[in-house]
């Protein structure tokens, strides 16, 4: 093996929270140790509250006041960072080391304009620009480096003006400024979709060979490496668990829990062997939607007033649902999928026609967190949806009644791979996998013909993810209930859809038979989001 | 961040000192020394002598205008603007000498042109009064002419040996009609400003026709929210005198600053029994719970026991009037008491509601003592507070009460004090009704004799007495704290204010 | 799961909270508890004989300008003020979840309509708003707690609004909308639930802000009556004495100030674990 | 900018609409009250002819909605009548009184941000340690001690300590201004004290939550030193979630000074308030209570206006 040259190194770092009650409690960091090495983009992988954030944090100084390191030492371009005072620690932040973060909605002042914020980056370093309009010239230079056509406009924005992609290249362009040796990037783009995400790791890897910066990428996703990164590093309970180059990790993983973490990013795997029914086109339609234009409406006295100012969402949206299909709708974040699932429910009001056969129409929805009421407990969520149904019936006595509808709540909940003794738990007392097939089972006991469901995989691991839809194609066979499903994520479209609608600001720019319209995309933005699929998933 | 911090404290403190000490320097310099400030605790309202009606207004013009007549702390009637009275043998004309050499305030002469005019006002007599008596005791006058010698002739519709007591209202110059902006009088006195809520300001009357008087430059007379705030504001120096104090507070005032005057107040402070409801309209009842009451304990926790024991409907404070031989009917006696509700038919007791004027904290007190004492006879008295408009309106005026404690105010005559128990007095608030003293009290104002007058007023007391119309408590005393920078004052039988003789000690 | 709840249960700082709110809300609680049963003296008798006497082993708290005993005049104050608060805290709590879930729930001219009120009584300082409130219909108990109620409502709508406003956006709702259930029923058995954890410090809050209310109208003669205690009455008539008998006023503030900052302490003990326990 | 200006709008009927609402309030209100208003300014001693007399020179045998017709318009020219009680104009009345109850509350409000602020921002530096949670606990007693209480305890310091102080001696500003501040002092501080424990706390949790925001932490990785992120991020974003706190403490603190005042023998809107229900002073009750009420509508107004200057989310919809 070459030597390289290592632009960090971390030595035996372990560092803990100790408190007044436990002064050595179970450490944070374990015995961590690497180096990166200069040029390099390292990625950093490992689940929540692995301690690959506090690994960068104490990397750039940023540890909390309560962190406390017992043992190693951490080396930046051979100074001891851990033998500095705070000052000149603080004066190599954004000089020597610049970083970015999760969530660029509110990593942003809301106060300040991007300009102020950007010279305070040059103003804290005084030594580097000195007068204003050199230090306002060497800002709109970087905000052209990170893709602004516009970097003049941008200087007088505050961050609200901006949309999620621009501030997070803001904020590169803050972090990139002086040039630092080293970015450290942390999770820069998990709440950005899939588009922007990709432009961005393009974005940042086209800077790391401009600037010849250095580049520790912290992700909990090891499929976001794909491609991004030189090596990878998996951490688990505070520990590197493994360390290899992408290519070899992704593809001959040696450590087990690396494979696990590959498997699941890899839902696709799992995908074969569903069998959603056979459709019938010539029935009529369960739902029909003719013409359907939303928009959320201003306050009171703005809508009288301008009618100009176009807040329509969706613009002459119509479709079919057939009874037994599972249609597929997707499209890029914004594109209208939620406002016209909203408008097809009676949840916001819209002009056009919505006719759904049958009385009840089941929907299910993307967070598991929010999707039962944490008020109540799992037999009273299906109890409601029963009662609300209708379907209960009074003639019958009380207790009979009572008897019967238990019964009937059970035999569903067991269906959705739930039993008995859920019936008492509260949604808190659920994993998300569970509680979305609560939510499905509160359909299901309506018995209706449509279940309506908005990207209810997105917030499950991919594990839950493949249970929760080989419930949903058991579901549409046996049921023959016929399924909207609004997703982001094409391969399971690909996987059970038999036909697909492609969205795009507020139209529908496709439809048609899946096979067809994802290997011979006819409209613009569906090739994007292949494009974009294929990027960071490398199919 | 932390020396910034401390600077501006040290900024801030020393500025607060500055403040005050400018304060204090200003406050001196605006001292000419020779004037007083009164506490009052009634916000004055009206200043027009003949629609004036309560007291607190009554005590601050009395330094204003000036009558025929006028009282002096001792309580004799002299003259005043009248230097001479001649009543008719069958008392039903009233001729009056005018004096010479006064002057009102605007600098005119009075003569008797301005006394017909002010009677004629005060009397209702004026064209587009339409007979409306300003001053409800002056109702019985029917003419008022200017004799061709000076004097002023009253004729009275019915005749009244105890009218002269009334002509003590106000003279004012003819035809004004602007008093209550603009008060013009001969008093000590002149107006100088009113403000709403903090004071009234009077000045000397240079030309007051007794010489040398009055002492002070200006008076003010300053709204105190109440008798704590007056305190504080005694403690504090800012006022000089104030009436209506209570010993208890009285007693934590500096001696060295503070002289503590004490006297009667000539008022009469009742348990009002409406003698219309069940069960009080069973004179038993009405014994009883006279009995039940101590009346030291009362005077003791409202007034720490510096007023005057009252059993009667008058206080002792009226001299002759007043008929010692009631003293100690209503000692207290449960047991006596008791036997009295037995036979009454109530040895169980029962509920009664005291409605008091929450303005006013003596009363309110004295409720509560008695609300005490009364449970001994198994009377369980709730105590409703009402305010003082309120009170006037449904208590005094519509009579739709049980029982409430009030305190009744009089002029220094004894007719004043009894008439309102005439059966159809506006002012019998109780509701009493006797058919004997209603024709003693039509009796008295023709009787000539003061003897025999007295006599009469002996027997109404009795009568009222004997049908325990009410429960009579205290006459409550009136403390004035006067500030030992002055000298003169002198506390009044009755609810006056008068700064005339008042001057700076040593002077 | 369990782990999780044990992590959230209770930080040191939230029980210290806890703690100092209970031991101080439960003096003035002891005290109101037993002087339903018994109390050394009966608290308005009068006694002229015993006036203004220093705390002493038989009048521990002195006694009064009538001779009454302080100690039993505080223990049937604590009756007052605890049952003036917690009746019109009831009330305030009615009035503002029928009135703010309703509005937070429809929004549009409902939620105009009933804020447009609910501001409107806002805008009267409270204090103002309450005593005139008492001096239209007469000062008694049943009114002052009526008046505060109101006074106090539109801050329990506020809560119940902004809450419901949230909560409505939320997943389980539109669920149940979807499902059909209807909206009355949704607002009180699928929202109210979940607004209890958001109007608990509220109520607590709100305890105590009345209470310094019905003191301050008590003080200036509009709240509880006389021959009952109250501490703001109690305060006002020892103002006169609070040089000769500094214990009138001592003792009665003492125990307001308790009450008011046991719940305080209560308020934000939930406060801190709420916020801990979010994070 | 179109939407600015229809925020404006909205905000301003919002504001005439409430302004009715409350006017509609007082006026019924003070209708309902019992007690005859004539038969309080003459007294008990006057004839029921005298009394009638005067109710129809006030107007109040006439019907309810034509005096509220007439009152509503008496109050947009800001001339609501005449005094029943002090024979004069209500306008004039409350005019004389408003610098005591303003200048109190415009000190009291001085000093809550005078000493709450600093306090607040080094509590915040450290929170936890020692000197934060001696803060926070006398915060909390602040907090619960009744302002006449407050007032009571402040007589006996003064009066012991620092008699330089005047309690209960009020001069007018236009007498001597200095003096005037002076006289306000102490009863502004006794309003002040719960309400700086209040803005203390409110204050302290905002800095300490905006210290741990993400664009302070983005700051941080600038290399900005923790001086400058206070003054230029952590101070300016907790002062616009304060703006509205702040607006409610102004308001708390004008009903504060209605009792104070009492206690301190202030000649302020609250004795006139007292001494108005009293005397059934209808004219005068309504004038106070709705000249208060719009006080506070249009503070709460301009708070939301300056809550939209200062924060350019608000600002640039």
């Amino acid at each position: 093996m070459t030597t390289h040259i290592h632009i960090v190194k971390v030595h035996h770092l372990t560092l803990s929270f100790p408190t007044r009650k436990d002064p050595n409690p179970k450490p944070i960091l374990n015995d961590v140790d690497f180096g990166i090495r200069d040029g390099e983009i390292l990625g950093l992988i490992g689940n929540s509250g692995c301690g690959k954030t506090m690994t960068s944090l104490a990397i750039a100084g940023l540890l909390p006041e309560s962190a406390s390191i017992t043992s190693g030492s951490i080396k930046f371009a051979g100074k001891d960072l851990l033998a500095m005072d705070p000052k000149s620690r603080r004066a190599m932040l954004g000089k020597d080391i610049g970083m970015i973060f999760q969530e660029p909605s509110t990593a942003l002042d809301p106060l300040m304009t991007c300009g102020k914020q950007l010279e305070e980056v040059l103003t804290a370093h005084k030594d580097s620009t000195k007068t204003p309009e050199e230090r306002r010239k060497a800002i709109i230079e970087m905000l052209e480096t990170v893709g602004f056509t516009n970097a003049e406009e941008i200087l007088d924005r505050y961050p609200h003006q901006l949309s999620g992609g621009q501030r997070q290249r803001v904020l590169i362009a803050g972090a990139a400024l002086l040039k630092p040796r080293l970015l450290i990037c942390d999770e820069p783009t998990s709440s950005l979709d899939t588009v922007t995400t990709v432009s961005i790791l393009a974005l940042l890897k086209d800077l790391c060979h401009k600037l010849h910066m250095t580049i520790l990428f912290i992700s909990h996703d090891l499929s976001a490496v794909r491609g991004f990164c030189d090596r990878v590093m998996v951490m688990k309970d505070g520990k590197i668990i493994d360390k290899d180059t992408t290519s070899d990790i992704l593809s001959h993983p040696k450590n087990a829990y690396t494979a696990e973490l590959l498997t699941n990013a890899r839902l696709d795997t799992r995908l074969l062997g569903l069998e959603p029914a056979t459709v019938d086109y010539t029935r009529s339609p369960v739902l029909t939607a003719k013409n359907i234009t939303a928009g959320y409406g201003d306050s009171l006295f703005a809508r009288g007033k301008n009618r100009k100012t176009d807040n329509t969402i969706l613009h002459d949206v119509s479709l079919e649902v057939f009874p037994n299909e599972i249609l597929g709708l997707i499209g890029s974040s914004g594109s209208g999928k939620t406002t016209l699932i909203r408008s097809l429910l009676g949840l916001l009001p819209h002009s056009g026609k919505v006719n759904i056969r049958s009385s009840s129409v089941g929907a299910i929805f993307q967070d598991p967190v929010s999707c039962l009421n944490p008020a109540h407990t799992i037999k009273w969520h299906m109890e409601e949806a029963l009662r609300a149904s209708g379907k209960t019936d009074n003639s019958v006595p009380r207790k009979e009644r009572k008897a019967k509808s238990l019964a009937k709540i059970i035999s569903v909940l067991e269906e959705c791979g739930l039993g008995e003794q859920h019936l008492l738990r509260h949604p808190k007392e659920l994993s998300g996998g569970q509680r979305q097939r609560v939510a499905i089972a509160m359909c299901l006991i309506q018995e209706p013909s449509l279940i309506i469901a908005d990207e209810p995989f997105s917030s499950l691991d991919a594990s839950s993810s493949a249970e929760l839809l080989k419930l949903m194609t058991d579901i549409n066979r046996e049921r023959s209930t016929a399924f909207l499903l609004i997703t982001h994520n094409i391969h399971i479209v690909r996987q059970i859809c038999p036909r697909v609608i492609v969205m795009d600001s507020g139209r529908i720019c496709e439809e048609g038979n899946t096979t067809d319209v994802l290997t011979n995309p006819k409209s613009e933005c569906t090739s994007s989001l292949l494009d974009a699929e294929r990027e960071i998933h490398g199919i | 961040m932390k020396r910034f911090i401390t600077k501006a404290v040290i900024i801030a403190a020393s500025a607060c000192l500055m403040l005050s000490g400018f304060a204090g320097c200003t406050k001196k310099a605006g001292n000419a020394n020779n004037y007083a400030v009164v506490g009052i605790t009634q916000e004055p309202g009206i200043f027009d002598p003949h629609t004036v009606v309560a007291a607190g207004d009554e005590e601050i013009i009395f330094n204003i205008y000036e009558g025929l007549y006028k009282f002096d702390y001792e309580g004799n009637l002299n003259p005043c603007l009248a230097t001479d009275v001649e009543i008719s043998d069958d008392a039903s004309v009233y001729t009056f000498t005018i004096r010479d050499g006064v002057k009102f305030h605007d600098g005119s002469d009075l003569d008797a042109a301005d006394v017909v005019y002010s009677l004629k006002r005060a009397a209702g007599l004026l064209d587009g009064q339409d007979g409306v008596a300003l001053v409800s005791e002056l109702d019985s006058i029917s003419d008022v002419t200017a004799l061709s010698d000076g004097r002023v002739q009253v004729t009275l519709e019915a005749s009244s040996y105890e009218l002269l007591s009334c002509f003590t209202t106000g003279i004012i110059p003819e035809n004004y009609d602007n008093c209550q902006a603009a008060p013009v009088g001969t008093g000590p006195f002149k107006f100088d400003s009113y403000t709403p809520g903090q004071s009234v300001i009077l000045v000397k009357n240079d030309n007051y026709w007794v010489h040398d008087l009055p002492y002070l430059d200006k008076v003010t007379f300053k709204v105190c929210a109440d008798m704590d705030a007056g305190l504080t504001e005694l403690a504090n120096g800012s006022i000089d005198i104030f009436p209506y104090l209570t010993p208890d507070r009285s007693n934590q005032l500096d001696e060295t600053k503070y002289n503590v005057l004490s006297n009667g107040s000539n008022m009469v402070q009742i348990f009002a029994l409406n003698n219309a409801v069940e069960p009080l309209n069973d004179l038993r009842v009405r014994q009883a719970i006279n009995y039940a009451i101590n009346r030291k304990d009362v005077i003791s926790v409202t007034m720490d026991g510096a007023s005057v024991e009252l059993t009667t409907a008058m206080s002792p404070a009226m001299g002759s009037y007043y008929d010692t031989s009631l003293d100690g009917t209503f000692d207290q006696d449960i047991e006596k008491a008791k036997a009295l509700m037995a036979e009454a038919g109530y040895e169980n007791g029962f509920d009664l509601t005291c409605t008091v004027p929450s303005s006013y904290l003596i009363h309110v007190n004295t409720a509560v003592e008695l609300a005490s004492e009364l449970k001994a006879i198994g009377i369980n008295m709730e105590i409703k507070q009402v305010d003082w408009a309120t009170w006037l309106d449904s208590v005094y005026a519509g009579r739709q009460y049980e029982t409430t404690v009030i305190a009744l105010t009089s002029d220094y005559a004894p007719y004043d004090v009894l008439s309102r128990y005439a059966s159809t007095s506006d002012g019998n608030f109780i509701n009493y009704s006797n058919s004997e003293v209603d024709k003693l009290l039509a009796q008295i104002p023709l009787t000539a004799d003061v003897n025999e007058r007295t006599a009469l007023y002996h027997q109404v007391l009795g009568l009222l007495t004997n049908d325990a119309c009410s429960v009579y408590l205290q006459d409550p005393a009136t403390i004035t704290a006067v500030s030992t920078r002055l000298e003169g004052y002198h506390v009044y039988p009755m609810y006056v204010q008068d700064m005339s003789q008042v001057k700076l000690a040593g002077n | 799961m369990s782990s999780q709840k044990t992590q959230s249960k209770r930080s040191p700082e939230a029980s210290a909270f806890y703690i100092a709110g209970l031991i101080l809300l439960g003096i003035v609680v002891v005290a109101f508890v037993i002087s339903l049963f018994w109390t050394p003296y009966a608290p308005d008798a009068t006694d002229a004989a015993s006036k203004f006497l220093p705390p002493s082993l038989e009048h521990p708290f002195g006694t009064d300008n009538f001779g009454r005993d302080v100690l039993s005049r505080v223990m049937s104050a604590s009756k007052y003020t605890i049952f003036i608060s917690a009746a019109g805290v009831a009330i305030a709590l009615i009035l503002g979840t029928v009135s703010g879930i309703p509005a937070g729930y429809y929004g549009g001219f409902t939620d105009r309509g009933i804020m447009l009120l609910g501001n409107s009584i806002m805008c009267f300082p409270g204090i103002l708003l309450a005593l005139v409130a008492v001096a239209v219909f007469g000062a008694s108990v049943t009114n002052v707690i009526w008046a505060l109620g109101l006074v106090f409502a539109p801050t329990f709508a506020r809560v119940c609004r902004l809450g419901t406003m949230e909560i409505k956006e939320l997943d389980y709702i539109t669920h149940a909308r979807v499902m059909g259930v209807k909206p009355v029923r949704i607002m009180t058995f699928h929202i109210f639930p979940n607004l209890v954890s958001q109007l608990l410090p509220a109520t607590v809050i709100g305890l105590a802000n009345m209470t310094l209310f019905e003191s301050g109208m008590s003080y200036l003669g509009l709240g509880v009556q006389p021959p009952d205690a109250s501490f703001g009455k109690m305060l006002s008539d020892a103002q006169a004495y609070f040089r000769v008998a500094p214990w009138l006023v001592i003792f009665p503030a003492m125990m307001l100030i308790f009450y008011i900052l046991g719940l305080y302490f209560i308020s934000e003990g939930m406060r801190v674990s709420l916020t801990k326990g979010g994070k | 900018m179109q939407s600015k200006a229809g925020y404006l709008i909205g905000k301003l009927v919002e504001l005439l609409l409430t302004l009715l609402v409350v006017s509609l309030l007082v006026f019924t209100a003070f209708s309902i009250i019992p007690g005859d208003a004539a038969r309080v300014m003459l007294g008990p001693e006057a004839s029921q002819a005298q009394v009638d007399l005067l109710r129809a020179e006030l107007g109040l045998d006439k019907p309810l909605i034509v005096r509220y017709g007439s009152w509503l318009i008496g109050l947009l020219t800001f001339n609501p009548g005449t005094s029943y009680a002090y024979h004069m104009s209500v306008g004039e009345l409350i005019a004389q009184r408003l610098p005591v109850t303003i200048g109190m509350s415009a000190i009291a409000m001085i000093m809550v941000i005078v000493i709450s602020y600093p306090m607040a921002v080094l509590s915040a530096r450290k929170p936890g340690r020692f000197g934060d949670q001696v803060c926070s606990v006398i915060g909390h007693i602040l907090f619960a001690i009744p302002p006449y209480v407050a007032s009571l305890l402040l007589i006996l310091l003064a009066g012991s300590l620092f008699s330089l102080l005047t309690v209960g001696n009020y001069v007018s500003p236009s007498d001597d201004f200095i003096g005037y501040v002076g006289c306000l002092i102490l009863p502004s501080f006794a309003i002040a004290l719960p309400k700086i424990a209040m803005s203390f706390k409110f204050l302290r949790s905002s800095i300490i939550e905006q210290r741990t925001s993400d664009y302070v932490r983005t700051s941080k990785s600038h290399g900005l030193s923790d001086f400058k992120i206070l003054i230029r991020h952590v101070l300016p974003n907790s002062n616009v979630s304060s703006i509205t706190i702040i607006s409610i403490i102004l308001s708390d603190i004008l009903g504060g000074s209605l009792i104070v005042e009492q206690v301190f023998n202030l000649p302020g809107l609250g004795r006139l308030l007292l001494s108005a229900i009293s005397r059934r002073d209808f004219p005068l009750l309504s004038g106070i209570v709705f000249y208060l009420a719009f006080i506070t509508v249009i503070l709460y107004f301009l708070s939301d206006i300056a809550a939209s200057l200062a924060d350019p989310r608000i600002r640039l919809k």
